[in-house]
């Protein structure tokens, strides 16, 4: 969405973020009010609604479905994510109709990409091949409620907190007649009274320690800053979408994925240099979440969210 | 194309007259023009008129692949046509918000209210099912086009029958008309849709208003039902503010409105199954005007016979034999003939030489060298040709019968009747090996 | 050498919205047609100098993809019409084939000129269809569904009044192989059911002007 | 009374060299060829064709209806049912000062004269003649407007015909014939206007003198139900 | 499986002239005029209204406003996964007669040639979506100052067994009950919107009317509560 700001505001700003100091107090490498909510949608297998200072809200959502796959046809397993992110048209009336499409197309592309590498970065991603030609397939949509800079990485943090809310149910596989497989919910023997399709059933949670994430990191002037609001994306110079994974057994941060979002020249310094940043950044992120993750959800029943 | 705007003054008039119980078709406030439903001599298909508002409707039905969730159940596809015949401001193909809205309400009373039986489409469960299609062509335009679109469908899906197919363990035998009776479609019920058009604050009801007394109007509310006194489809398409009571009358006045019209196609279905299985060949949509009105016109099938090629007929320089290759030489530029172009005359002509003598004996025919005895071998062929039609006897085409020349109201050619060749190509009679 | 012309029936303007309408049947091949014109243009389909002609033949189901038959039609208003005459407008002819009894091409072209003639603007020639079928090989003018699909061959001759008087081809659709002989008869034939066809224009013509008597 | 199509040659004896061509005939060499279908007409010298058609095409000195769509600068522009707008400007109207000009807002008809038609421009209308006098020009208030084929606009508008005339015993009405097929009637009751509106569009295709009278006569004593 | 228990009660416990707890919250979108976010039990729904801005050339209006609505619901409302939020024909449908009731809500005479756009977003759907989607729309255009008639309310109404039930979830919502959804300008009996699916019969025609319109004026009584409250909240800010 355009927002216009006159010449001497640009002025105003970049100087300052020059000098490390940004409009609204914070440094460069500082993100704004964090809100993380977990388990807001009854009907998906996984949610979470993250909003970004009060503005940008991203809401995902995890569906579960039972693929069948011809095992020949892919030589290296296909990782089970596919991403989807669409822009509501509440965000702004320029995403009305098929305004953001093209916007939406080229994240959810950059998640695919940081994804890609998933089955080796998660630990326990690979229980979701069930059998010869059948998994779990998980579509994890994401819908943009509110546009006000730094989606992506908005996005990546309600991706990680769906993966965490997301409960996989456990299945038992039986060989079938005509080389088919019969795929069982697996319920575990409680003699109780309770009828069978009535005792819950078992659920595995993903270890979503080592979840990539995408950053973006502007520069401006000659500093590089992280969560740009959207005046400072009206004075950006170029913009680097960098994914960030966590080595859990080196405990230092893989870069996965480097991407240039829009146009800008950029010299091998400053890219170095944003790597940093981004890599620093995400360390503060993954703490902030595990802590964020580790305290369960207390609701009021009845209570629900974005209230 | 534009069409002229709605002046004030016819506005007001209107609006006067329609407060005062007046309309400008002599029509009272509740009544409805009259109706006129016509069924195809193909089957399947039917035009209906209401006042000036002329819709055909043509049903066909192919053998399609079932949608994953619904494995059992036949589709129904309704796809409308404006064009601008009907109003000077559609296009060709393209459909716009009128056609997207008029779509949507037909798919409404017609799919969502289940009046045809889905289930008995289905030929193989997951494989094969029948995919009806209603197609639905707007003619002329004035007022109720919901009304007249849906009767015209609903009439065609009555009168439209599906070939008979029986079912082999690896393949499905679909039978022509000639060796299985072809089977109807399985219809519940027939809903009937009526727009109500309302007046100052939906105080004043108006029937079945035309397309200049819409324009005045304050809105429209469309009521579908059925005999079985069942609303099918209850739609309130512009912004008109009603109360609870006045939806109610309406609803009731198109109850009325269905019972009679679902009398009027039952009885147009009855009578053409009478005429066709008395086998007369029913005359479907060709035109029965009466003929006293001056804009129509009957001549009766005549006899033509064509001269022979009577040499002296044709004046000579008509009859220009080309040469083979065509001198592209331009029209317009007959008399002036510019310096470039004579050089390409000269051009042309060089290239002639050499292509003649390159091909050598095919004669490149000039018509001024061949001379005349080329062009008398050609017409004595032309005749025997000719000749050979004439004496034949038992040609296919009776001509003695139709000679007598004065004009009969319904002329059915005579071939037709007297004996089916087998290999008919009616419609859809292919033995298909699926 | 003889052929027959089926019974032809025709009525004019008894569409409201269309400038010029005619319900023409041929036999029982019926096809309503309506001409709407000149009117204004969309910008993007304009032409300075010339009308621009938006023709479409319609049938009853299925989409109407006829590139054919619209061709043949286009090629023959745009010599039939003047088309310099009123730049930067647009004619609209719309033709529903209602019932197909065979030589649906020529029963579309004779209803075109008359939704033309009952539009009433200024034109070059008056023209019509005539479709001529060779069945083991025998020449049949304007055939029924069957003996149409039974024929190897099918010439429609797009006829119009050359300035002599005499009929003219102006376009023509050949299917399956004829020699120059064939077709020449065929044309021989073509001719005087042209000429048959013209006077029903003018014959309806006249009943219709005949409110101007006094 | 011989009727044309576009393509015949006209030889009738009444149409000498020297005649003034007309509506629908062209001059090609000296044939005379007709472009339009239509009914020979000849009057003392002239020829032309009487044309059956529903769509106009602007002819100068012919006095039409037009509809004001919107006002642009000093400029209305109006629709007269012909492929391009037709323009007025505001100074052609009786009394029109620069100060006070013609409130007309869309919607409104007036009756005016198509005095400049030159290919590629919108036509130019005037609701006044050379003496700046409107002689019955101008906006026309009130009243009803519906539209009817030009053949019968020029039929009521002729002098020889009395279908105007037979009305006239019946009904008290105004009327004004525009070329472009539009008929403004005003009647002091809508039910007249309703009556009035249906006489003109039935006598279209009634030629004989009595038949018209029990028309007129019918219709008069019909009541307007509801 | 009965929607209706024997004790007369549903399967969510309520009664059949009872309808779900509405939770609603205003003003939380930042860059549009007026939002709103309201929750009739588990059906979520988010509005946001934009406008009246100078509209398109294409969509101008001279002597009113031109109304745009578009309704999307998100790919993860219902229980199948849509791979389309938006564009297919039920959705454009349900923009269509948004925009043909608001038009007759709003005083569309007091801005000519601008436009409103409104944009639904149903975030979890179940049951009677276009009722939400009305009530949200309607509080979102309070929120954002645009003058109207009146506070529109809506609800859903279908009949089992001769017995009317109200504000139906997305499993009462069977494709053999028919339902009504009905919207009144402030729980009056001025009718803006009316849709049925399923086949009625015309006897159960006026009970499902009457219980549809009680069931409005309770809804209305709700949103013009939290309309108040609002109000209230901001009144400090304004500064009276």
């Amino acid at each position: 969405m355009e927002v216009h700001i006159s010449d001497d505001e640009k002025l105003f700003l970049i100087s300052g973020v020059e000098q490390d100091i940004r409009n609204d107090g914070r440094t460069c490498a500082d993100f704004r009010t964090i809100v993380l909510e977990r388990g807001v949608l009854s009907g998906t297998n996984g949610s979470c609604r993250v909003q970004l200072g009060q503005t940008t809200d991203v809401l995902a959502g995890i569906k579960l479905e039972l693929e069948s796959f011809d095992p020949a046809a892919e030589k290296e397993a296909k990782q089970p994510m596919s991403f989807h992110v669409d822009f509501s048209a509440n965000a702004s009336s320029q995403f009305a109709g098929k305004g953001g499409d093209q916007y939406g197309e080229e994240i959810s592309a950059a998640f695919q990409v940081a994804f890609s590498r998933s089955l080796d970065i998660l630990p326990n991603l690979s229980k979701t091949l069930l059998a010869e030609g059948y998994r779990w397939k998980i579509n994890v949509d994401l819908s943009v409620l509110q546009w006000a800079g730094s989606v992506p990485d908005a996005c990546s943090l309600a991706i990680i907190g769906a993966l965490s809310d997301l409960e996989v149910p456990e299945v038992e596989v039986a060989p079938d007649d005509g080389g088919k497989v019969s795929i069982v919910l697996k319920r575990p023997r409680t003699g109780g009274n309770m009828r069978d399709e009535e005792v819950p059933v078992a659920m595995w949670k993903l270890d979503v320690q080592s979840c990539p994430m995408l950053l973006t990191v502007s520069k401006i002037g000659s500093a590089n800053l992280v969560d740009c609001s959207p005046e400072e994306e009206c004075c950006i110079r170029s913009q680097l979408l960098i994914g960030v994974a966590k080595n859990l057994n080196v405990d230092d941060y893989d870069i996965t994925c480097i991407k240039q979002h829009g146009g800008g020249l950029l010299e091998m310094e400053s890219i170095q240099d944003m790597t940093e940043l981004a890599s620093k950044t995400a360390g503060g992120l993954y703490q902030a979440i595990e802590k964020r993750l580790k305290t369960e959800e207390k609701r009021k029943p009845g209570h629900s969210f974005l209230l | 194309m534009r069409v002229p705007p709605l002046t004030t003054c016819e506005k007001e008039v209107i609006l006067e007259a329609l407060k005062s119980g007046k309309r400008f078709d002599f029509r009272g406030l509740e009544e409805f023009r009259g109706v006129k439903l016509v069924v195809g001599s193909e089957i399947g298909t039917a035009i209906c008129t209401i006042g000036n508002t002329k819709v055909i409707a043509a049903v066909s039905a192919q053998i399609a692949e079932p949608s994953s969730m619904r494995p059992h159940k036949g589709v129904i596809i309704i796809d409308v046509d404006l064009s601008p015949m009907a109003n000077v401001s559609n296009e060709h193909d393209r459909l716009g918000s009128k056609g997207m809205e008029l779509i949507r309400l037909l798919e409404l009373i017609i799919r969502d209210s289940r009046c045809i039986d889905v289930e008995s489409l289905c030929i193989r469960a997951g494989k094969e099912i029948w995919k009806v299609r209603v197609d639905v062509r707007i003619l002329d335009e004035d007022g109720s086009l919901l009304d007249c679109a849906c009767l015209a469908a609903i009439t065609a899906l009555q009168h439209f029958k599906r070939p008979n197919v029986t079912l082999e363990p690896h393949h499905t035998l679909i039978y022509s008309e000639y060796e299985k009776a072809p089977v109807p479609l399985n219809i519940y019920h027939m809903p009937i849709c009526t727009t109500i058009g309302l007046l100052d604050k939906g105080q004043m009801v108006v029937i079945d208003p035309t397309e200049k007394e819409a324009a005045c109007l304050d809105g429209s509310i469309v009521v579908a039902c059925n005999k079985r006194r069942e609303v099918c489809a209850l739609h309130q398409s512009t912004n008109l503010v009603l109360s609870t009571k006045q939806i109610e009358r309406c609803v009731k006045l198109a109850m009325s409105r269905a019972e009679a019209l679902t009398a009027v196609v039952s009885d147009v279905i009855k009578q053409d199954q009478r005429e066709r299985s008395a086998f007369k060949r029913p005359d479907g949509f060709s035109i029965t005007t009466p003929s006293l009105i001056l804009t129509s016109g009957t001549a009766a099938a005549r006899q033509i016979n064509a001269p022979r090629i009577q040499h002296g007929r044709e004046p000579e320089e008509k009859m220009l034999y080309q040469p083979s290759v065509i001198v592209n030489e331009n029209p317009l530029s007959v008399g002036s003939v510019k310096q470039e172009e004579v050089d390409e005359d000269a051009l042309i002509a060089e290239q002639l030489s050499i292509i003649q003598n390159s091909v050598g004996g095919v004669a490149v025919s000039d018509p001024q060298s061949s001379g005349v005895s080329k062009r008398k071998k050609e017409k004595e062929m032309v005749d025997d040709l000719l000749d050979g039609i004439c004496d034949s006897e038992e040609e296919e085409v009776k001509t003695e019968i139709l000679g007598s020349s004065e004009p009969m109201e319904v002329v059915l050619p005579v071939v037709e009747q007297q004996k089916d060749e087998e290999d008919v190509t009616s419609w859809r009679k292919k033995k298909k090996k699926v | 050498m003889a052929g027959r012309l089926r019974e032809m029936r025709c009525e004019l303007s008894f569409l409201k919205n269309a400038d010029g309408s005619a319900c023409f049947s041929q036999g029982s091949t019926c096809i309503w047609a309506s001409c709407s014109g000149p009117g204004d243009v969309h910008a993007s389909k304009a032409n300075e100098e010339a009308m621009t002609l938006d023709i479409s033949y319609r049938a009853n189901c299925g989409d109407n993809k006829f590139s054919v038959l619209n061709n043949i039609i286009q090629s023959t208003l745009a010599k039939a019409i003047n088309l310099e005459l009123f730049p930067h407008t647009g004619l609209v002819v719309t033709i529903h084939g209602i019932q197909d009894d065979g030589s649906m091409g020529a029963v579309s072209l004779n209803g075109a000129c008359f939704a033309l003639l009952d539009n009433g603007m200024p034109f070059e020639t008056v023209f019509c269809g005539v479709l001529i079928v060779r069945v083991k090989d025998e020449l049949i003018i304007d055939p029924t569904a069957k003996q149409e699909a039974a024929s190897t061959g099918k010439v429609l001759f797009a006829v119009c009044k050359g300035t002599d008087g005499f009929p003219e081809v102006c376009s023509m659709d050949v299917i399956g192989n004829w020699d120059y002989l064939q077709l020449e008869a065929a044309w021989s034939l073509a001719q005087p059911s042209a000429s048959a066809i013209f006077e029903f224009y003018t014959s309806v013509m006249k009943r219709k002007h005949s409110v101007d008597e006094h | 009374m011989a009727v044309y199509l576009p393509g015949d040659v006209i030889n009738e004896p009444s149409s000498s060299d020297s005649s003034i061509i007309g509506y629908g005939i062209n001059l090609r060499g000296e044939k005379k060829v007709v472009t339009q279908p239509g009914a020979f007409r000849s009057d003392e010298g002239k020829i032309w064709l009487s044309v059956h058609s529903k769509r106009y095409i602007p002819q100068e000195g012919d006095r039409v209806i037009a509809i004001v769509t919107s006002k642009t600068g000093d400029f209305f522009r109006l629709d007269i049912g012909t492929a391009e707008y037709a323009m007025i400007s505001f100074t052609n109207f009786e009394g029109a000062t620069k100060r006070n000009r013609p409130n007309l807002k869309t919607g409104d008809i007036i009756y005016a004269t198509v005095f400049d038609t030159t290919p590629r421009t919108e036509a130019e209308l005037t609701c006044v003649d050379d003496e700046k006098r409107a002689r019955g020009m101008g906006q026309l208030n009130g009243g009803y407007m519906f539209k009817v084929s030009l053949n019968h606009c020029r039929r009521l508008i002729n002098p020889s015909c009395e279908i105007l005339q037979t009305m006239g015993k019946f009904f008290k009405f105004e009327i004004t014939v525009g070329m472009n097929g539009r008929i403004w009637v005003n009647a002091p009751t809508t039910e007249e206007i309703i009556k009035i509106h249906d006489v003109i569009n039935k006598s279209e295709f009634i030629t004989g003198e009595d038949e018209l009278i029990s028309l007129v006569q019918h219709s008069y004593t019909r009541s307007v139900s509801g | 499986m009965s929607i209706i228990s024997e004790h007369g009660f549903r399967m969510d416990g309520r009664r059949p002239a009872q309808i779900r707890n509405i939770n609603t919250r205003l003003g939380l979108n930042r860059n549009a005029e007026g939002s709103c976010y309201l929750e009739h039990g588990n059906t979520k729904v988010l509005c946001a209204v934009y406008g009246p801005y100078e509209s398109k050339a294409s969509k101008r209006l001279e002597d009113r406003c031109a109304i745009v609505c578009q309704y999307s619901t998100t790919t993860f409302s219902g229980l199948e996964r849509k791979n389309r939020p938006r564009g297919d024909r039920k959705s454009t449908e349900i923009s269509r007669l948004l925009e043909k009731a608001f038009e007759s809500v709003i005083l569309t005479e007091s801005f000519p040639r601008s436009q409103i756009d409104i944009f639904c977003e149903v975030i979890q759907g179940d049951g009677s979506n276009l009722a939400a989607c009305v009530n949200a729309t309607s509080l979102a255009l309070a929120d954002a100052g645009i003058p109207m008639k009146g506070i529109a309310s809506a609800a859903t109404c279908g009949i089992v067994e001769t017995k009317p039930i109200v504000d139906l979830t997305s499993r009462e919502e069977t494709d053999l009950l028919p339902r009504v959804t009905l919207a009144t300008i402030c729980g009056r009996d001025e009718v803006i919107l009316v849709e049925l699916q399923n086949r009625l019969h015309i006897d159960h025609l006026s009970v499902v009317m009457d219980a549809a319109k009680a069931t409005c004026a309770d809804v209305y009584e709700c949103l013009a509560v939290v309309a108040q409250q609002h109000l209230k909240a901001c009144a400090p800010i304004l500064g009276n």
